[in-house]
């Protein structure tokens, strides 16, 4: 069971790059690699836990009380950030796929083969 | 001096937001100028970074938070040469790639300038950083620029599935980095690369440690664009504007390569068995097999931007070839070989530049004799693809001979002709494009190559540009890399440069301890000409120039039957591999998902 | 690849995969257990170094803000990126009609967008101290501003977000967070070196540059969220244009 | 583990399959909103409230509206 949050997070990533694969429309594709992503934010929250401790916020509890490591809070708040820009410039990307195909679907988009 | 070292990331940075705040007041050619004013001054800086670190490696704490009592708190960019090296070859591009599109981004205010700098920034930083997550931090910022710097046709649909399939393979490989950093925290408790490898130093690896590495690994290749992560990188070049090729084939690829040597120098070298002949074994398999694929791929195209693209994967194979054998001369050769094929490969993609916005295609059958008019660029294309195969003792030879040379001391004296034979056929292709498009030679027609699905519209409102801002970047680049081995005691500073590269403890001592570790080049010998090297560069040229006078007369030389023989033998192979370059994303991403598996698979067995 | 194939190849090494994964986080300590000693100096130490009560906020903006400076221009990257890959939606850009949307609804629209605009403010000027901070905050007081235009006052949102002056705020939010650790070493320290004054633990103005980097941030990443918010928006306004 | 972050694991892991698995563009939407609401309680019972805030505004509030405009281009487009 003290195992079971790493399992999440592989869960996630290896569902999301299921998506991926077998994803017929670009929109559903970067909802499945934001998915993706999100098994990092699991895995490192889950690697600074620590068992029965506070939010290493010290406005209500005095210095010294036990808390959950604050450094891989910080590495996720960046990959958040990360997450949404890239979704944002592939949803810019998939727009204009349907503005100038007329289709979503990446296996339609046999452009570059060879 | 220390403070030159936030200058190479600072200076694009704050660049590219002062032109974002004020480019709405400001006049017209002030986009051109700050730019280029940047990219100059980041150059000049690297460079001087680089003669400082030549003899002591520098470690520079961001917020001044020094390690204390051994332990690091805040992010250090560790400054050695290599480091410094690479910041300075991507400034230099990147200038050269400034100059060269003087006036051309006009249409689109400050964007695209805002975001070449930012680009240039990301490559500074990730070349520099000596801390693992902050390195990711910057293979994103290198990648948010790039996905977009690749889309900026966006009319047309080429560009944008160029960029799709670009920005969703690199973004699974940074997740795939992160992952392995997220796993290396779990175990170590840090993230600079000095204290992770401390940590590790000594204990036996178990499957986090491997697989750790193996991610870290993987999404570093597939910036590197090693078979099988290479998919997205001939993709991205053929519809990226032509400056930015540049700097994709330049140096983004050779970043990711780099990221790989970094991160297996500082974290993996003090680990029991890291190093086994039988690690070097399975990344000599994933270079040839990049310098193979990458090669015949290359030797199949018409498409002129995806022909260097593909010649790009297959010198990625050579340079991870030379990180494979893990000495520090066979590093040497890499390194030369990044700078030669940087300079060399970044004047190819500009002459293509030229003949797009003159001749409006970039298609090598439909160009055929038409680029008569344009002898002087024709005449530093063909010089360019000649010192790519490294005739002694010009261009590729300082690279090539130095990992010839320590191949065959490591006990792999296959490596030297495999990797003749590979030069042989990746340049036999640029001549043979060279000889159609501006001597006319050989027929209109080729079955051989393939088929382009549309032609280029994209040139014809380009705005006729001056060709000596074109030309004359484009001539620096080339001839910096046609002369790069002739370099008085280029040869000495590289292998003192992978000594210090591949030397773990006086990195961890200079980060964690702040002890300066002084290493001095002993003497500035000019360069050696093994024998064995120049015969393999007279076979290499020749055969280059055989093979392409091939390609383009086989008709007349070979009767038809056996043409056809050979036709029939060859082309479900060559079917096959083209088939596999599918151009459609979810096909990469499975190829991705299986590299991953096997790399780490097999590298558990190597390293348990 | 036919599909079949790609599910075949993705299925075999999925599999391979999972185990590879499975097999590393076996490697890691019980969930619960962490205790490596960089988190936790970090978690003693912050407060009284830097006085700020949230540690997240003084690792995220001292002792690793040199990791956030290449976040905010991730995010400035992007932006940026999204502008040229829509670009030409700024051209094709008609003014849709005002008030597409009835009054009340106009209403309700925009007293939600000043109650997000005091909480976006809230959560970024309480950074240092709880939960919170510029980034959260300031896509907070972008969403307010784009309620605007979800509430019909398209007028009111093209007043409030003049293109110039978007532009100028992210790039200044961004080149600010960049230009105060160049600041640190015309000080003689190094990039990004926090001076203080450090302030009393558990006041606004604690934490020397950290809330000045935070409000960097929020300014940024208000403007980022607004630009993106716009171009999206536009894109729909144009497409609606056309249906109608 | 206390049964809130067992009960939160739970429903990240499902809602996460769900997600992959569901192709209707409107489903998809509301989906993600729900998907990342789960995030946000798992960061909550994780003791992380400045990455719970952060998935709040993003994930569960920008993101989505993203989303259903690109959905909408794809309906009139």
């Amino acid at each position: 069971m003290s195992y079971l949050p790493y399992a999440l997070a592989v869960w996630i990533f290896v569902v999301g790059l299921y998506g991926i694969i077998t994803s017929r429309n670009l929109i559903h594709l970067v909802v499945c690699l934001t998915l993706t992503q999100s098994s990092t934010y699991v895995l490192l929250l889950a690697i600074g836990y620590v068992k029965g401790a506070t939010a290493p916020v010290f406005a209500d509890v005095s210095v010294g009380t036990r808390a959950v490591d604050p450094v891989v809070q910080a590495l996720t708040l960046t990959d958040i950030v990360v997450s949404v820009t890239v979704a944002a410039l592939l949803l810019a990307l998939a727009i204009q796929v349907q503005k100038r195909n007329g289709t979503l679907d990446p296996d339609a988009l046999t452009e570059m083969s060879g | 001096m220390d403070v030159l070292v936030p200058l190479p990331v600072a200076i694009p940075l704050i660049s590219a937001a002062a032109l974002t705040a004020f480019g709405h007041f400001l006049g017209k050619r002030v986009d051109d100028v700050v730019a280029l004013a940047a990219s100059t001054a980041t150059m000049v800086v690297s460079l001087l970074l680089v003669f400082h670190a030549s003899d002591h490696r520098l470690a520079y704490w961001f917020g001044g938070w020094r390690a204390r009592h051994g332990l690091a708190l805040g992010v250090s960019f560790t400054v050695d040469p290599v480091a410094a090296g690479f910041a300075a070859l991507a400034a230099t591009l990147m200038t050269a790639s400034l100059v060269f599109s003087w006036r051309y981004f006009d249409e689109v205010g400050t964007l695209f300038h805002v975001l070449m700098l930012v680009f240039l920034a990301g490559m500074c930083g990730f070349a520099l950083s000596g801390d693992l997550f902050n390195m990711f931090v910057w293979f994103e910022l290198m990648g948010a620029a790039a996905y977009a710097l690749t889309g900026y046709r966006v009319e047309e649909r080429g560009p944008l599935q160029g960029a799709i399939n670009f920005a969703v393979t690199n973004t699974l490989g940074a997740y795939c980095v992160l992952i392995g950093i997220a796993l290396f925290y779990g175990r170590t408790g840090a993230l600079n690369l000095a204290q992770i490898g401390d940590t590790l130093a000594g204990k036996k690896p178990d499957g986090l440690v491997v697989v750790a590495f193996a991610l870290v690994t993987c999404g570093f290749l597939v910036k590197g664009a090693i078979v099988p992560f290479h998919f997205w990188l001939a993709d991205a070049h053929a519809v990226a504007p032509t400056p930015v090729c540049v700097l994709f084939s330049g140096a983004m690829v050779e970043l990711g390569l780099y990221g790989v040597a970094r991160v297996y120098w500082t974290t993996l070298d003090g680990v029991p068995g890291a190093h086994s002949g039988r690690l070097t074994d399975l990344l000599l398999g994933l270079g040839v097999a990049s310098a193979v694929v990458g090669a015949v791929m290359c030797f199949l195209q018409r498409h002129l931007k995806r022909l260097l693209a593909y010649s790009t994967i297959s010198h990625a194979g050579l340079i991870l070839i030379g990180i494979a054998l893990l000495t520090p001369s066979a590093f040497a050769g890499s390194a030369a070989i990044v700078l030669a094929h940087g300079l060399l490969k970044g004047g190819l993609f500009l002459c293509v530049g030229i003949v797009l916005n003159r001749l409006s295609s970039v298609d090598e059958l439909v160009l055929h004799g038409r680029g008569r008019a344009l002898w002087p660029t024709g005449t530093l294309f063909v010089l360019a693809a000649v010192a790519l195969a490294a005739p002694a003792p010009f261009g590729l030879f300082l690279g090539k001979s130095l990992l010839e040379e320590s191949a065959t001391h490591e006990g792999y004296p296959w490596l030297a002709p495999l990797v003749t034979v590979v030069t042989i056929v990746s340049v036999a292709a640029i001549l043979r494009a060279a000889g159609r498009v501006f001597l006319g030679l050989g027929p209109r027609h080729d079955a051989l190559l393939s088929p382009e699905p549309d032609e280029e519209q994209e040139v014809e409102r380009d705005p006729r540009r001056s060709g000596v801002l074109m030309l004359a970047p484009t001539a620096a680049l080339i001839l910096a890399g046609v002369g790069l081995s002739l370099v008085p005691g280029l040869e000495r500073h590289l292998e003192h440069a992978g000594d210090t590269f591949q030397d773990r403890h006086s990195y961890v001592a200079t980060v964690l301890q702040g002890r300066i570790e002084h290493t001095a080049v002993d003497s500035l010998s000019m360069l050696k000409l093994a024998p064995a090297s120049v015969v393999w560069s007279v076979i290499s040229l020749g055969g280059a120039f055989a093979l392409a006078a091939f390609a383009l007369y086989r008709d007349r030389l070979v009767p038809e039957r056996a043409r056809r023989r050979a036709y029939g033998w060859t082309s479900g192979g060559l079917d096959v591999l083209r088939s596999v370059h599918s151009g459609v994303i979810g096909d990469y991403v499975a190829w991705l998902t299986f590299g991953v598996a096997a790399l780490g698979g097999l590298l558990a067995l190597i390293l348990t | 690849m036919t599909r079949q194939l790609r599910l075949g190849l993705f299925g075999v090494s999925g599999v391979g995969l999972s185990a590879l994964l499975l097999w590393a986080v076996a490697g890691l300590h019980a969930f619960g257990d962490y205790h490596e000693r960089y988190g936790t100096l970090l978690k003693n130490v912050a407060v009284s170094e830097r006085h700020t009560t949230n540690v997240v906020t003084s690792v995220v903006f001292d002792y690793r803000g040199f990791d956030t400076l290449g976040e905010e221009f991730i995010l400035f990257a992007s932006v940026v990126g999204v502008a040229l890959l829509t670009r030409d939606a700024r051209d094709e850009r008609a003014r849709p009609r005002d008030r597409l949307v009835s009054d009340p609804v106009g209403l309700i629209g925009l007293g939600l967008s000043g109650a997000l605009l005091v909480i976006g403010l809230y959560v970024v000027a309480h950074g240092p101290l709880t939960p919170g901070g510029g980034f959260q905050g300031g896509v907070v007081l972008a969403g307010a501003i784009a309620v605007v235009y979800l509430a019909g006052d398209y007028r009111s949102y093209r007043a409030l977000t003049p293109q110039p002056a978007v532009d100028f705020a992210e790039g200044f939010g961004a080149g600010g967070f960049a230009v105060v650790g160049i600041a640190s070493m015309l000080l003689g320290s190094a990039y990004l070196h926090n001076f203080g004054p450090f302030g009393t633990p558990g006041t606004l103005a604690s934490g020397g540059s950290i809330p000045m980097l935070n409000l960097a941030t929020a300014i940024e990443v208000t403007a980022a969220f607004l630009l993106l918010f716009t171009e999206f928006l536009e894109e729909l306004s144009v497409t609606r244009l056309e249906t109608a | 583990m206390i049964p809130l972050q067992a009960m939160a694991i739970a429903l990240v892991a499902f809602f996460a399959l769900a997600l992959a698995l569901t192709h209707d563009l409107v489903r998809l939407t509301l989906l993600s909103s729900v998907y990342a609401l789960t995030l946000v309680v798992l960061f909550v019972v994780f003791q992380a409230p400045d990455v719970a805030l952060s998935e709040l505004v993003v994930g569960a509030v920008a993101f989505p509206l993203v989303i259903v405009v690109a959905i909408v281009m794809q309906r009139s487009g």
